[in-house]
């Protein structure tokens, strides 16, 4: 009884804050002309198939969100995990791509080599890729004292240059004048769940429209590792102690600077997860795509409507994921941009930072919280409490 | 409702103000008259610095009025409360550690030149106007975080009178001084008083508040218990007043069966956080079944020596020996583990993690012992919480259940939490810092009687207290620190005067046995 | 004032809402309606650019015919996929997708939609390693921009030999976005072209890395003028417009790219021409006409599908008869400039 | 090593220190903005943002009124309007003041596409002529002077502004009483507030005025270095600033010298037509320099004491 409330008391700031963008996205739209419950009928349509009006197929367009929020949930541990060592990893992005490149470059050496062996050394080979990216990261921070901010938006940069150096003249293009790698071996392939096959039927479709790969599942167990980690072990209990105030967790006997090189060791090596996974799953090379893609980034969003917390990444990413599938059947059936995604998005955090929900709740007498209760906290607030306070000096690191 | 009489310069009526779960006023009358040191004393948590808050506009009565020289005021923020000659000088320093005292005593009323420039010279001209007029000395240049605390507080005093004030709030003033400085203080107020100002003065400390004070009011519970004249009361009937009871002043406990030596500390030096040296030589012997009490005024080294022993800070030289064991270079960790506790002075921010729920406090520092984790790696969660139910039982803790986060609960059961986890299990050695700061009375007897029992369980208990009466009612022995050095031993019923002396460098040393 | 106007505009939308309420009883004409899906990639409609252009034969075929057209914008490269799924599965009758980037996905879905037909801009449906599926059901739009960079190398070449320009250095240059087969196709013939009419003749090329940042752009071309080059091709969409302005501020020529860029900048002399717009509308009108042909269809100077337009600027009459001289002669098969860029 | 040799030789050039100049504004200006507010107390990532929506209002301003110092004032504007959210959400509501900042920039990159569709559809956003845009304009007599004439005297009307706003904004914050006020904000609230200053007032000030002058960069960028608006025009420099603005450790000519970093590589790596070393590596250079820097010589950065954390009177 009290898990079902403590659930609901968990959804209801997180779900007003949907509830709160999406009416102020619907009075955006429709100050510019457009009519927003056909827009929100688009989203829906386009995210879980519900409700769709042009013939969309339900089971692709679910399919297509557990594509979109696969790598979401993966990195939005790695934003989480930092945050909850008082660590702001900007830097998932670059992280993913060390992961994807070196997934990439291990699947195309070794690409004779069977699924057995090849799979687990291109997926680890992107964790360690991943893990020494954002591990630069946090030996500054631990060593020197550089701000993990600075550093890790300077290592997405530097990620991003190499790969273009990796596939466009460099070691890895498939050929000259392209700006793709060599595709990985077979052996390096993660299953989807329906065979790849475009004579076989399901649910309407070719089943090879139905991208959904066994990586969904690797990303779950990610999430609960996550879970586990922080909740259940010692280590995630120091990580926390470090987030939370420094000076106590090296009154007990916890390093501050390992806590923080292994914590973002552990975040990096997790979006480094989530690089292998989209190569080994969906892309099966480097593309050019990803010069631009956004994961990383978006996955800070999902860490913080999230909350921090496995359950609510898993959430957050099904909602970023599903807005993600959404934005296209959105522009398409209704004609609104694409972009009242982004829109609904930053309202989405906006409403969650500042938890307008629990001012207007003030607001109206007969829902005021009773006394007694703690005073409300922003949840970011309350994950990255002594996140600036760079480690004292003169204090012992062992 | 009566007249007002002319010659009150500060009036608060019927002050209420709650916060969520708490009413920290209820319906509060504050009378202080012109010219006079005025006492408010009561526990923590009475509202002593919620009424003073109210009054300066930090914080906003819910209902009340406040009349100043008998008018009728609306204070809506601290610049009403300037503009109304209302000054406040805070428990917690109001100053800017990277500003030069100039910067600080003038922010708010800066002198600028031309199209806003600050006027670093005419703010120079104004701090030596002030400090002649009242006989302080400061040197507007330095920088406040290099100044020790009394000239701090001097800074904040001139801070104040800079703006005007005639009505002075002295929120715990001594708290952070030596006696000397103390009584520096004291003689300022007394000078103060005869230039026509009014000064509020808010303490615990009962003799002080004798000594300086014309009238004291009392606070309990957010109420107003007592208006007393100073010349007419004595230090038990304010107690009783502040506590509801008679309160036990002294720890009743056995003599000590002081056994082997247990703790060894020889010519002991490390650093302060700023890298000057904090300890210059620290030695001593610790020995089982006896409370070691370090005497000292705030800053000569005690919160250095307590952190290199607990590991939390290193050395810079010299040996600890725990039994024959070289334990020197040892971190929080493995000390912890080779029997030493630490009940660190910080409650708030070292010795808790105040998010984290007070099962999960109760393991803090002992997270990877084998009872409360396999392997170093995965916490055993039954087995903690097991642990936090038989902690809070057996210490009393007032907590609506192990899961609920210890920023919830009272200071005083906060403290209990640190106390009962590091006495918890059984330590040969107990480092207490400060154990009993910021408790209500109650509390405070109950971790007296602990330490007590702890010392007659056969544990050696080393005890920094900023209260002399507790140095003095606990200890067995008491050590006096000064500038960094162990100056002198002394039996417990040496008197506090001579204790007073040798805390400031004076007296003659009884030299360590 | 602004109460009226909120108010207008609140009238507005729930007429608006009313209005799609009420909709989808719409042209009920005994025709079939063909329905036309369009694919920008990360560019998006606004990238002044090929995405742009394709929207625009897009919307000339809807007020042609009678078909309905609908964009995707695709956000990052992982929507290429699902948008052209989306389409190809809610029976829409042509797909385009828009751009070399887009090869691969293309590939994929065509292969398992075989009924719907596809197209794609700037290259084929592929498999990962870039071999051409062949797909019957696909037209792969080429464009043989090497034409188009032959005519405004040509005008180049003519003038810089002609030392009418401002460093008369014999110096040109182009700036690129990325360095991908579409690109330097462009900066091929440019060169090649330049190279023809000037043999002594020096073409700086740069990349900015980037489509979308004018500044960068921008500052590669100022590098180029202060190496003196006397013209700059930008070949870099949204980015490159930064180029053109470099030249106008520097006092040299540019040349714009893909559509006629000479509001953009008033140095800009010459544009060369990729009509995406015309390869879009002509797949369009393939499907509507039942004639849609699968395998690539290549525009350049001999079907007009390439081509350049002179712009802010009086073409000198020996200059523009060799133009038409070298333009006939590519559109007659006489000379053939190269896809790679020459040493 | 040709490639290396190259660059040397690059840096002897006046030329190339222009344009790093002229690069490094773009920078300055949001860094600037940073150091203001995070001074105040108020951490402000959202530079991104509200440099993009001055740059699309401005374009869009000086579309419609055929003004560059008009649209620039739009630009500015826009720039303080998002500025202004970020503050009161984590002023008034205490909000989380990264998460604030990430919504910003979010929210910018959507609404200006949104809007560029809503208000110019197929036709798109148009070119601003060259009298539509903010001028370049030589210093008589100083443009002369070898190396510097052209370093210095020859550029953007904003590019003096900012250089000028460099030395206005270092000298409130540290010689005048507004400084001393936003810095004991920055600093310490409490104090501040018990001085009688009022701190959201400041904090207010100090965010609306990163925005004004993010929003400035905007304009610069869209209708100064270039002349429409391309979606994400800001191609990520609001980020670089901040780092620029930690990297300096939140002084103005900190600050200033890491822009220069970052405009002199952009400006090296625009003679890639010239260099050949691969033009991506080269692109690292100053990513890798910064982290060298930071790893060796700069060292622990210390913001203000309140930064990023909200002021709620009375607390302690």
């Amino acid at each position: 009884m009290t898990i079902v409330r403590r659930v609901v008391g968990g959804l209801a700031m997180p779900l007003g804050s949907v509830v709160f963008a999406f009416v102020v996205g619907g009075l955006i739209v429709a100050a510019t002309g457009g009519n927003p419950f056909s827009a929100y009928a688009g989203l829906v349509c386009g995210g879980f198939g519900i409700g769709c009006t042009q013939g969309e197929n339900p089971a692709l367009q679910i399919s297509n969100t557990i594509v979109f929020l696969t790598p979401l949930i993966t990195t939005g541990v790695a934003v989480a995990l930092p945050f909850r060592a008082g660590l702001f990893n900007i830097g998932a992005e670059g992280q993913l791509l060390a992961g994807s490149m070196a997934c990439t470059a291990i699947g195309i050496k070794f690409s004779s080599l069977p699924t057995p062996i090849l799979l687990p050394m291109v997926l680890l080979g992107g964790m360690v890729a991943g893990a020494l990216w954002a591990g630069v990261a946090g030996v500054l921070k631990a060593t020197v004292g550089a701000h993990e901010v600075v550093t890790t938006i300077m290592m997405n940069y530097i990620a991003q240059w190499l790969l273009r150096y990796l596939i466009i003249g460099g070691p890895l293009q498939l050929a000259a004048g392209t700006s793709k790698s060599l595709p990985i071996g077979p052996g390096a392939r993660l299953a989807t769940l329906l065979p790849s096959d475009n004579s076989l039927i399901v649910f309407g479709l070719p089943a090879s429209v139905y991208r959904v790969h066994s990586g969904l599942f690797i990303a779950i167990v990610a999430a609960a590792v996550f879970a586990f980690l922080l909740w259940r072990t010692t280590l995630g209990y120091e990580i926390r102690a470090v987030g939370q105030s420094q000076r106590a967790a090296r009154y007990a006997g916890v390093s501050v600077r390992r806590t923080i090189i292994v914590t973002m060791l552990i975040a990096g090596a997790f979006s480094g997860l989530a690089g292998a996974i989209q190569i080994a799953g969906v892309d099966h090379n480097l593309t050019d795509k990803y010069f631009s893609d956004t994961t990383g980034f978006d996955a800070i969003a999902v860490a913080l409507l999230g909350l921090g917390s496995a359950v609510g990444i898993v959430l957050a990413s099904l909602l970023f994921g599903a807005l993600h599938a959404g934005g296209s059947v959105m522009q398409s059936d209704a004609g609104i941009s694409s972009n009242l995604v982004l829109v609904l998005q930053a309202l989405i955090l906006f409403s969650i930072a500042a938890n307008f929900l629990g001012a207007i709740r003030q607001l109206i007498p007969g829902l005021r919280r009773q006394a007694g209760a703690p005073p409300p906290e922003t949840p970011a607030a309350a994950l990255m409490t002594e996140a600036a306070a760079a480690s004292e000096p003169g204090s012992q690191a062992t | 409702m009566s007249t007002t009489v002319a010659s009150n310069a500060l009036e608060m009526r019927g002050i209420t103000k709650a916060f969520p779960g708490v009413v920290a006023n209820n319906q509060v009358d504050f009378t202080v008259r012109a010219g006079e040191i005025h006492a408010l004393v009561g526990e923590n948590g009475a509202g002593k610095t919620t009424l003073m808050n109210v009054l300066y506009g930090l914080v906003h009565q819910d209902s009340g009025e406040i009349l100043i020289d008998g008018k009728s005021v609306r204070i809506s923020g601290p610049r009403d409360a300037i503009a109304r000659g209302i000054g406040m000088v805070h428990q917690h320093f109001m100053l800017i550690p990277v500003f030069t005292v100039g910067e600080n005593v003038m922010l708010g009323r800066e002198p600028v030149t031309g199209p806003g420039f600050y006027d670093r010279a005419q703010a120079r001209k104004e701090i030596a106007a002030l400090t002649r007029k009242y006989g302080l000395s400061l040197d507007a240049d330095a920088r406040m975080g290099d100044l020790p605390v009394g000239l701090q507080q001097r800074a904040e005093i001139v801070k104040v009178l800079y703006r005007g004030a005639n009505i002075l709030i002295l929120d715990e003033p001594t708290g952070v001084l030596t006696p000397q400085e103390s009584k520096e203080l004291f003689g300022v107020l007394r000078d103060l008083v005869k230039t026509g100002k009014t000064i509020i003065f808010i303490s615990h400390k009962l003799r002080e508040v004798l000594e300086i004070s014309d009238r004291i009011t009392v606070m309990r519970r957010g109420k107003v218990v007592g208006h007393l004249t100073t010349r007419d009361t004595n230090q038990e009937e304010i107690a009783t007043m502040m506590v509801g009871r008679e309160v036990l002043l002294r720890v009743d406990k056995k003599p000590a069966k002081a056994g082997a030596v247990a703790f060894k500390v020889e010519d002991l030096t490390a650093n302060s956080d700023r890298g000057v040296p904090a300890l210059k030589g620290v030695s001593f012997e610790l020995r089982q079944g006896e409370i070691l009490g370090i005497a000292g005024v705030e800053g000569n080294g005690q919160s250095e020596l307590m952190e290199v022993l607990a590991g939390t800070r290193r050395a810079t030289g010299g040996r600890v020996l725990l039994g024959d064991k070289d334990v020197t270079g040892f971190d929080a960790r493995t000390e912890r583990d080779a029997g030493i506790a630490f009940i660190p002075e910080d409650r708030r921010g070292t010795g808790l993690v105040l998010s984290f729920s007070v099962a999960e406090n109760s393991i803090l520092g002992r997270e990877k012992a084998p009872t409360f984790s396999w392997h170093e790696l995965v916490l055993r969660l039954i087995a903690i919480r097991e642990w936090a139910r038989k902690l809070v039982k057996e210490f009393d803790i007032r907590t609506p259940s192990i899961d609920t986060a210890v920023r919830n609960l009272s200071g005083g059961n906060q403290q209990k939490v640190i106390v009962a986890r590091e006495m918890g299990s059984q330590p040969r050695v107990l480092l207490a810092a400060q154990p009993t700061r910021g408790v209500d009375i109650g509390a405070i007897e109950f971790i007296h009687q602990r330490i007590v029992a702890e010392r007659d369980h056969g544990a050696a208990v080393l005890l920094v207290s900023a209260e002399l009466d507790e140095i003095r009612s606990l200890s067995d022995r008491i050590a006096v620190i000064y500038e960094g050095r162990i100056v002198s031993i002394e039996p417990p019923e040496t008197p506090e005067e001579r204790l007073g002396l040798l805390m400031t460098g004076g007296g003659s040393a009884t030299l360590p046995a | 004032m602004g109460q009226t106007r909120l108010r207008l505009l609140g009238l507005v939308a729930v007429a608006l809402m009313l209005a799609a309420a009420c909709g989808g009883t719409s042209s009920n004409t005994s025709t079939k309606q063909f329905k036309i899906g369009l694919v920008t990639d990360i560019g998006g409609l606004n990238d002044k650019s090929f995405n742009h252009l394709a929207d625009v034969g897009l919307l000339k075929a809807v007020t042609d015919f009678n078909v309905k057209g609908d964009v995707k914008e695709s956000k990052t490269g992982d929507d290429y996929i699902p948008n052209l799924t989306n389409f190809a599965s809610t029976g829409y009758d042509l797909v385009i997708g828009v751009g070399f980037l887009m090869q691969e996905a293309v590939g994929t879905v065509s292969g398992q939609f075989p009924n719907v037909h596809f197209a794609i801009i700037d290259g084929s449906g592929t498999d990962a390693a870039g071999n051409d599926l062949k797909h019957a059901n696909v037209a792969s739009l080429f464009f043989r921009e090497q034409d188009a960079g032959a005519m405004v190398g040509v005008i180049s070449g003519m003038l810089e030999k002609q030392g009418k320009l401002k460093n008369n250095k014999g110096v040109i240059s182009a700036v690129g976005g990325v360095s991908i087969p579409p690109v330097n196709h462009y900066i091929a013939g440019y060169k090649w072209a330049a190279t023809m009419e000037d043999p002594g003749i020096k073409v700086l090329v740069g990349y900015s890395n980037d489509f979308t940042d004018p500044a960068k752009c921008k500052g590669v071309a100022q590098q180029q003028i202060q190496g003196n080059s006397d013209v700059v091709f930008q070949v870099a969409g949204g980015c490159g417009l930064g180029a053109l302005q470099a030249a106008g501020q520097a006092g040299v020529k540019s040349i714009g790219v893909d559509a006629d860029q000479k509001d953009a900048d008033p140095s800009v002399i010459a544009s060369a021409l990729k009509k995406v717009d015309v390869a879009t509308y002509t797949a369009i009108k393939s499907v509507v006409n039942g004639q849609f042909a699968a395998g690539a269809l290549t525009f350049d100077i001999q079907n007009d599908g390439a081509g350049y337009q002179v712009d802010n600027f009086t073409l000198p009459a020996d200059i523009l008869a060799e133009v038409t001289k070298i333009h006939d002669e590519i559109k007659a098969g006489t000379l053939t400039p190269p896809a790679d860029i020459p040493a | 090593m040709t490639g290396l040799s190259d660059i040397l030789h690059l840096l002897y050039t006046a030329n190339l220190w222009q344009a790093a100049l002229a690069a490094a504004v773009l920078l300055l200006l949001p860094a600037l903005g940073g150091v203001i507010s995070e001074r105040s107390g108020v951490v402000n990532i959202a530079m991104e943002g509200m440099m993009l929506t001055g740059a699309f209002f401005g374009v869009v301003a000086d579309l419609a009124w055929h003004n560059p110092w008009l649209a620039t004032g739009v630009a500015i504007l826009a720039g303080g309007l998002m500025a202004l959210v970020h503050a009161v959400v984590s002023i008034r509501f205490h909000a989380d003041q990264i998460v604030s900042g990430i919504a910003i920039n979010i929210f910018a990159a959507g609404i200006t596409v949104f809007l560029v569709n809503r208000i110019y559809g197929i036709q798109d956003v148009g070119h601003a002529t060259q009298s539509e845009l903010l001028p370049n304009f030589n210093v008589p007599g100083l443009d002369q002077l070898p190396f510097l004439g052209q370093v210095l005297f020859q550029q953007n009307v904003v590019v003096y502004a900012a250089l000028i706003l460099l030395v206005l904004v270092h000298i409130v914050l540290f010689r005048t009483r507004l400084g001393l006020r936003i810095r004991a904000v920055g600093e310490h609230p409490q104090a501040a507030d018990t001085a009688g200053i009022n701190v959201y007032l400041i904090r207010y000030g100090a965010v609306v005025t990163s925005g004004f002058l993010s929003g400035l960069a905007g304009a610069f960028l869209a209708i100064g270095v270039s002349n429409t608006f391309v979606p994400n025009m800001t191609d990520g420099r609001g980020y670089i600033a901040l780092a620029a603005m930690i990297f300096g450790k939140w002084t103005p000519f900190g600050a200033f010298v890491a822009c220069l970093i970052f405009g002199l590589g952009q400006a090296i790596y625009d003679n890639n037509s010239i260099i050949h070393v691969s033009p991506y590596l080269l692109s690292m250079l100053p990513y890798i320099l910064t982290l060298v820097v930071l790893a060796g010589l700069v060292g622990r950065s210390s913001p203000p004491a309140a930064d990023g954390i909200p002021y709620v009177p009375g607390s302690e």
